[in-house]
């Protein structure tokens, strides 16, 4: 059990996916605008990356593996990822018709999101096994979701400020992240 | 012609950088520019990308379901990675070891989809093509203008393990920007990637700003 | 007669942001005059420098923004982010240290969000964890209080790169306490590490400045209340439990930054929560992220990374804290 | 409910230098014109019902109430009626509107009074109409109609009066002590008489020895508690007060009434004090004219619808250093563009304010979050938030932050180390606020007649249609018979 | 390999059996953009009114920053509730001018009924030969009574000048 806890301690704070492995840049610096949508990413993200961290574990180990098809985990990966957003959405479409509708434009791209991939890809490199893929996934999902959150919040503030010109939008939340990134380096060594 | 490809080449490069401008792409970006050689290896890996999915969908346009074109994109990139993938594996067997699971995960570089999506799904072959390479050069230099400031910053070096990439004859590329330096630690680590990009994309809106004045 | 209009109050104001940090750096001069003492002239040094520092790369900064430079300098919270920041720093570090560090933290840490008031991050911190991830070398040689070191000695030592006499430095008591920990040995045996008596002075001359400043109503009670609670609970709790294993919770009060974080980096207004019961969330975080950091992870002191992670998550936290009485 | 015996606080507030002159009530006689505009509060207009050239007397109805939150308006000398036209009026804006005007001639010749000499005997309604018909209002500074205030529909079981001049320089009401407390403390129970409260209380402020002891002497007979409460900014608010008092906080979007509490001014009790026994409408108060700015402070029993530089000259004229011209105090007054304008129901002080009692032009810096505005806010609001949406165009989250609670009462301004004009700024929030409401209900009213329209359109398009139809039919008709008939015909 | 295409059209299935039985009605997205838009009926957006210019946008007919009267506010919301880009105000269709109702000079108006029909909210009264006159409190300042006036005496002005309508200014 401990082992289980200091794993998934470590996935959220220590190497944390975003701010540390650099997984899922893409919607942290896209949605988080406002807080509400980032909430609403957040439990998008975590819905697909359990899932999709389960599914692709389940798929490597019964399927690749005995037919020696390694080499094509990626492609697979990607399908099943798809496969997981696409059903994400139609659910958040029935259930959140006004969550949609605000991340409508970036639900596919958590196809695209690396940190989806990534997970599925860590999970075969560091061998976890099943339980473990589990909670490395939710790990992931909720260190993906907390800084997701807390970097909305302080976009929140930053958006107000009178940042100079050049430093408007992208790169003061890239800086932003970074500090954030140092901050969170206080954690290295606690798991 | 010759205008549109110099054209496209600014805009590629300047106006429309996928990593600077877009901020497609910059998860590999970030993780793998500590030093230039790394910056380098993956720059190659994802120009190679573009250019080929780009010419791949622009060639199967014609053929596909409006629909479903999306997954599909996404399924032939996902193709050539694995076939860049197992190349890598096979030739630059160091390099494919440093940068990780960044190279399968350029199958999840927005910018390459984006570039499908916006250029190569309604564009023929040949102006995809030349467009891959153009993005994908600007995402390069990007990538290496960054790998090169923080390994600078970090080592006070450049080109170090470059033999990773170029074979044992390039050992003794390594240059030492300062002597005696003691390194700023930080620019090797995730926080300086993130502020060392930020700073360079603060750096190209002063640009902007300042040619715009004049 | 024809007079100007204008909106009320038509009162004259006796407040200012000047008068404030004027006030803080009053109440960090027994601690300064104390470690001077202690230690000699190298904190003289590294405050002039850092002061300096400060002072040019606001200016710069502001020239670039093409704003007024004066009202930003006359402020003083440049200065007193310095003088935080020289404090928090070794006092025989090479001059480059605090340079740099003061460097990044007023322009990555203030001046890119737009100066004072809307810095998320407190910029004294930003440029010590800068220092610390950095230079972790020279960020740990502390020198030893026994002698204190001449004019020429901390010049030679702060300018002349290298050429740090033997013997004079030493790792903090934390440092030691985290080391000798790792290396298997109980608390009670660390105990007998021999340690200068005269060392406490430094907390208590914190603990005077922070006291000065909350009768003169400048900070809040609530902050370093809370934060002494969130640092004192845990370990109490601990302590309790096993008390060769964890320090005393006086021990985590005295050693280290305790006292400087609850009265002068905590309550710093810019980067904290705003609401009272956000204040108690705020510090309450910085004290058990102190004790934590302390206690599990990495570094032997936590105050700045739990200061830069409770600053982060303020915004959150005033958010969630708002009241919604109507 | 019991006797109060113990005070409580309201969050909050400051302590100010009082700057506080009580004086012998001077009269300020008559000046050649009296101005009276019709703007009474907020969007409510009397209605004039004398025009140019009519001759008035002191005390004659010159303008009904417009509607139920207005009052009438009467001369407050005989005179003839010079015009009805655009004037400055005592309103922030600076703008100008209408008003009458009245060219005195000095007689001071007044309407025949109807006094009553036992209140008791006349029924409730009866003395709230009176009331009315003089036009009083709370002379606090609110000018809402008393009478209005008077017939709260809940059952009221204590009557507070307000006696705590809290802000800075007024001393008007203390002066009113000073002079009239055997007749104001009749008007206290009239008012008690009209609201029907089994307690009464008067409140005011610590720092009015001498006021004290002339009420005392005054309330020897009857059941009035007198209560001094701390000197502490705005003590004198009616919600603060009432918080000081019983320790309930009124919430901010309803009446005290909604207690069982009603507030009157002491002001306001002597003016009906003077309609009811004395059967004299409201035409004059007093006002203090105080500041720097004047050679010497006075507290002036001055006829409403004079021009300020009348009393002002009553007062010896202006100093040399004269900065600003404020109506109401320091806090919260209003500044003026003129001494032409004329002082009104409202108008409780005159202050002439020199540089050394402003504010320095200083620099207004950025928010550094202190909270000192949220320490002093008197109604627990987080002013540097406020301040934080208000700056960024985010109204949503200001209401969220309970803007429209402020009280604008510029203890947040005073305290705030970067000079931020906050008060200003709130009030311009508030003022998008409406505007916003009234472009709303302007579109949603927009809207409907768009619709009406091109139902209307519609409707006639298919009228139209019909009638060709039917035309058509009965041609077709027609033409039918006409074939049928020739058909017919050869036959 | 075959095992593979198997699983793949397996999830496809799947999807298509969950997007069939959780399809969910289209909404009135038509009423919720008109009623952020301001309602002037003016006609800048080059559709005959508020709401035909709402249509057009969820058909895609239109961008959303065709609106002069509602300026970059109305953008905003409508990018809010869009979840698009926020963008500006395209100058082709005007720009945003201070709120202003119509007003009739009085002795230069013939009576000629030519500014009664155009007016979108039947805020003009009057009759032929008759002296016109602009319901002030109904006029949604479109502008669109001007052009037709023979005379040219209908003239825009503040829509705001009494002290009791004034507001305090940042």
């Amino acid at each position: 059990m401990k082992h289980y806890l200091l794993l998934l301690l470590s996935t959220i704070l220590v190497n944390n996916f975003v701010l540390v492995k650099f997984l899922g840049l893409c919607p942290f610096l896209g949605v988080s605008r406002r807080l509400d949508s980032a909430l609403g990413m957040g439990l998008a993200t975590t819905f697909v990356l359990t899932l999709a961290s389960v599914s692709s574990y389940l798929l490597y180990q019964y399927l690749l593996v005995p037919f020696e098809l390694e080499y094509l985990r990626t492609i697979s990966f990607i399908v099943v990822i798809a496969c997981v957003v696409q059903l994400t959405e139609i659910l958040m479409h029935r259930f959140s018709p006004s969550l949609h509708r605000q991340l409508g434009l970036y639900l596919p791209l958590i196809t695209t999101n690396c940190a989806v991939l990534g997970v599925a890809l860590l999970n075969i490199q560091a061998a976890h096994g099943f339980v473990e893929s589990i909670v490395f996934g939710i790990g992931t999902a909720l260190g993906f979701s907390l800084v997701l959150l807390l970097f909305a919040a302080l976009r929140e503030r930053i958006d107000v400020a009178d940042v100079p010109l050049p430093f408007q939008g992208a790169s003061i939340g890239l800086i932003t992240a970074g500090l954030m990134s140092m901050a969170f380096m206080g954690f290295i060594g606690l798991a | 012609m010759d205008k549109n490809i110099r054209t496209s080449f600014i805009n590629g490069l300047w106006h429309n950088n996928q990593a600077l401008v877009a901020l497609l792409g910059l998860c590999p970006l970030l993780a793998v520019s500590n030093t230039v050689v790394n910056s380098l290896g993956l720059a190659i890996a994802t120009t190679l990308t573009l250019v080929l999915s780009n010419g791949l969908i622009a060639y199967s346009r014609g053929f596909i379901l409006a629909e479903i074109r999306l997954p599909l994109f996404v399924l032939m990139i996902a193709g050539i990675v694995t076939i860049i993938e197992l190349m890598m594996n096979a030739w630059f067997y160091q390099l494919y070891k440093s940068l990780g699971i960044f190279i399968p995960l350029i199958v999840t570089n927005c910018a390459i989809i984006g570039r499908a999506e916006v250029f190569a799904s309604k564009n023929p072959v040949l102006p995809s093509l030349l467009d891959g390479l153009v993005m994908g050069l600007g995402f390069s230099v990007a990538l290496i203008l960054l790998g090169a400031l923080r390994e600078v910053l970090s080592m006070g070096t450049l080109f170090s393990q470059a033999e990773l990439l170029f074979g044992a004859s390039a050992q003794h590329w390594q240059m030492n920007v300062f002597d005696d330096y003691s390194g700023v630690l930080l620019a090797a680590l995730p926080p300086g990637a993130f502020i060392a990009l930020g700073l360079l994309v603060a750096l190209k809106n002063a640009l902007d700003l300042l040619f715009s004045k004049k | 007669m024809q007079f100007p209009i204008s909106s009320s109050p038509f009162t004259p104001r006796n407040n200012s942001i000047s008068r404030v940090m004027l006030h803080v750096l009053y109440a960090l001069l027994p601690v300064t005059a104390i470690h001077s003492y202690l230690f000699g002239y190298g904190l003289l040094i590294q405050l002039l420098l850092a002061v300096s520092t400060a002072l040019v790369t606001e200016s710069l900064c502001l020239l670039l923004r093409k704003r007024a430079i004066k009202p930003a300098l006359y402020d003083l919270s440049a200065v007193l982010s310095a003088v935080l920041l020289a404090l928090a720093i070794p006092s025989i570090a090479p001059w480059w240290v605090i340079v740099s560090g003061m460097v990044f933290a007023i322009g990555i840490g203030k001046q890119v969000y737009g100066g004072l008031g809307y810095n998320p991050f407190n910029p004294a911190m930003v440029g010590y964890v800068f220092l610390l991830i950095s230079f972790p070398l020279q960020m740990s040689l502390w020198q030893e209080s026994s002698n204190a070191l001449s004019l020429s000695d901390s010049l030679a030592i702060i300018f002349a790169n290298g050429s740090v006499l033997d013997g004079i430095s030493g790792a903090t008591l934390l440092d030691g306490v985290k080391t000798q920990l790792s290396t298997g040995l109980s608390l009670i045996d660390i105990k007998m590490l021999p340690v200068d008596e005269r060392l406490n002075l430094i907390p208590f001359a914190y603990c005077v400045g922070g006291l000065w400043l909350l009768h003169k109503k400048i900070i809040q009670w609530q902050i370093p209340t809370a934060l002494i609670l969130g640092l004192c609970l845990p370990a109490t709790l601990a302590y309790l439990i096993d008390s060769r294993q964890f320090s005393s919770p006086i021990f985590h009060l005295v050693s280290g930054a305790t006292f400087c974080a609850a009265f002068f980096i905590a309550t710093d207004p810019v980067t904290a929560a705003t609401s009272n019961k956000g204040r108690w969330i705020y510090a309450g975080l910085i004290g058990c992220l102190i004790y934590i950091i302390r206690t599990w992870g990495g570094y032997p002191e936590g105050v700045a990374f739990a200061v830069l992670l409770a600053n982060l998550a303020a915004p959150s936290i005033d958010i969630y804290t708002r009241s919604k009485i109507r | 409910m019991a006797a109060i015996t113990q005070l409580k606080h309201f969050s909050g507030g400051l302590t100010l230098a009082a700057h506080k002159q009580p004086s012998n009530i001077l009269d300020s006689g008559i000046p050649n014109e009296l101005i009276y505009p019709l703007l009474q509060r907020a969007d409510c207009y009397a209605q004039p019902i004398v025009k140019t050239g009519d001759a008035v007397l002191k005390g004659q109805l010159i303008a009904h109430a417009g509607s139920a939150l207005s009052t009438p308006i009467h001369a407050a000398s005989s005179g003839v009626i010079k015009e009805i036209a655009a004037h400055l009026i005592a309103h922030p804006s600076g703008l100008t509107d209408l008003c009458i005007v009245i060219s005195t001639d000095g007689l001071d010749t007044a309407l025949e009074p109807e006094p009553c000499i036992d209140y008791q005997s006349e029924s409730i309604s009866d003395l709230r109409t009176k009331i009315q018909q003089a036009g009083i209002v709370g002379l606090g500074g609110a000018v809402f109609p008393t009478a209005k205030k008077l017939a709260a529909p809940q059952k009221i079981d204590t009557l507070i009066i307000n006696a705590a001049e809290c802000e800075p320089y007024i001393s008007c009401d203390e002066s009113l002590i000073l002079a009239h407390a055997e007749q104001l403390i009749q008007g206290v129970l009239i008012l008690q008489y009209i609201t029907q409260a089994e307690q009464c209380i008067i409140a005011l402020e610590e720092s009015m020895p001498q006021a004290f002891q002339a009420l005392q002497k005054a309330t020897q007979k009857e059941a009035i508690q007198l209560i001094r409460v701390p000197e502490i900014y705005p003590t004198g608010g009616e919600k603060q007060l009432i918080q000081v008092l019983t320790g309930k906080k009124i919430p901010a979007q309803s009446l005290p009434a909604e207690q069982g509490m009603l507030c009157q001014n002491i002001g306001t009790a002597y003016a009906v004090y003077q309609a009811i026994i004395l059967g004299v409408p409201l035409t004059e108060r007093i006002i203090t004219v105080t500041g720097k700015g004047i050679q010497h402070s006075q507290n002036i029993q001055a006829k409403i619808g004079t021009p300020i530089k009348h009393l002002i000259a009553e007062c010896q004229g202006y100093t040399n250093d004269v900065q600003r011209l404020i109506m109401g105090g320091s806090m919260m007054g209003i500044a003026l563009s003129s001494d032409e304008i004329a002082v009104t129901k409202a108008t409780n002080c005159i202050l002439a304010l020199s540089s050394e009692e402003l504010a320095a032009q200083t620099q207004e810096m950025p928010c550094i979050r202190c909270g000192d505005c949220a320490n002093v806010c008197p109604v627990e609001l987080l002013p540097q938030q406020l301040y934080w949406y208000g700056r960024s165009q985010q109204l949503e989250q200001c209401l969220d932050y309970r803007l429209l609670d402020c009280i604008e009462c510029g203890c947040c301004d005073i305290v705030c180390p970067s000079q931020i004009p906050l008060v200003q700024l709130f009030r311009a929030i508030k003022g998008e606020h409406t505007i916003k409401q009234q472009q709303t209900a302007q579109a949603d009213l927009a809207k409907i007649r768009y619709q009406n329209r091109q139902t209307r359109f519609a409707n006639a398009e298919q009228e139209k249609k019909d009638k060709a139809a039917k035309r058509q039919a009965a041609i077709d008709k027609m033409k039918a018979a006409a074939a049928a008939k020739k058909a017919n015909k050869p036959d | 390999m075959l095992l593979l295409c198997l699983v793949f059209s397996l999830f496809a299935l799947l999807l298509g059996f969950a997007a069939k039985h959780l399809q969910v009605q289209g909404e009135p997205l038509t009423e919720q953009i008109d009623a952020l838009l301001p309602q002037t009926q003016c006609g800048q957006c080059n559709f005959p009114g508020c709401r035909p210019y709402a249509q057009a946008i969820v058909e895609g007919r239109a961008e959303i920053n065709q609106c002069p009267p509602g300026g970059d506010a109305t953008i905003a919301a409508l990018a809010d509730l869009l979840g698009r880009e926020r963008v500006t105000l395209n100058a082709e269709f005007g720009e945003q001018k201070a709120a202003a109702v119509a007003f009739i000079i009085e002795q230069d108006c013939i009576g000629c009924v030519k500014c009664i029909p155009p007016c979108p909210v039947d805020a003009i009264l009057g009759a032929s030969k008759q002296m016109h006159t602009v319901i002030a409190a109904e006029c949604t300042g479109c502008e669109l009574c001007i052009a037709p006036c023979p005379v040219d005496c209908i003239i825009m002005r503040p829509a705001h000048t009494k002290p009791s309508q004034w507001q305090w200014q940042r």
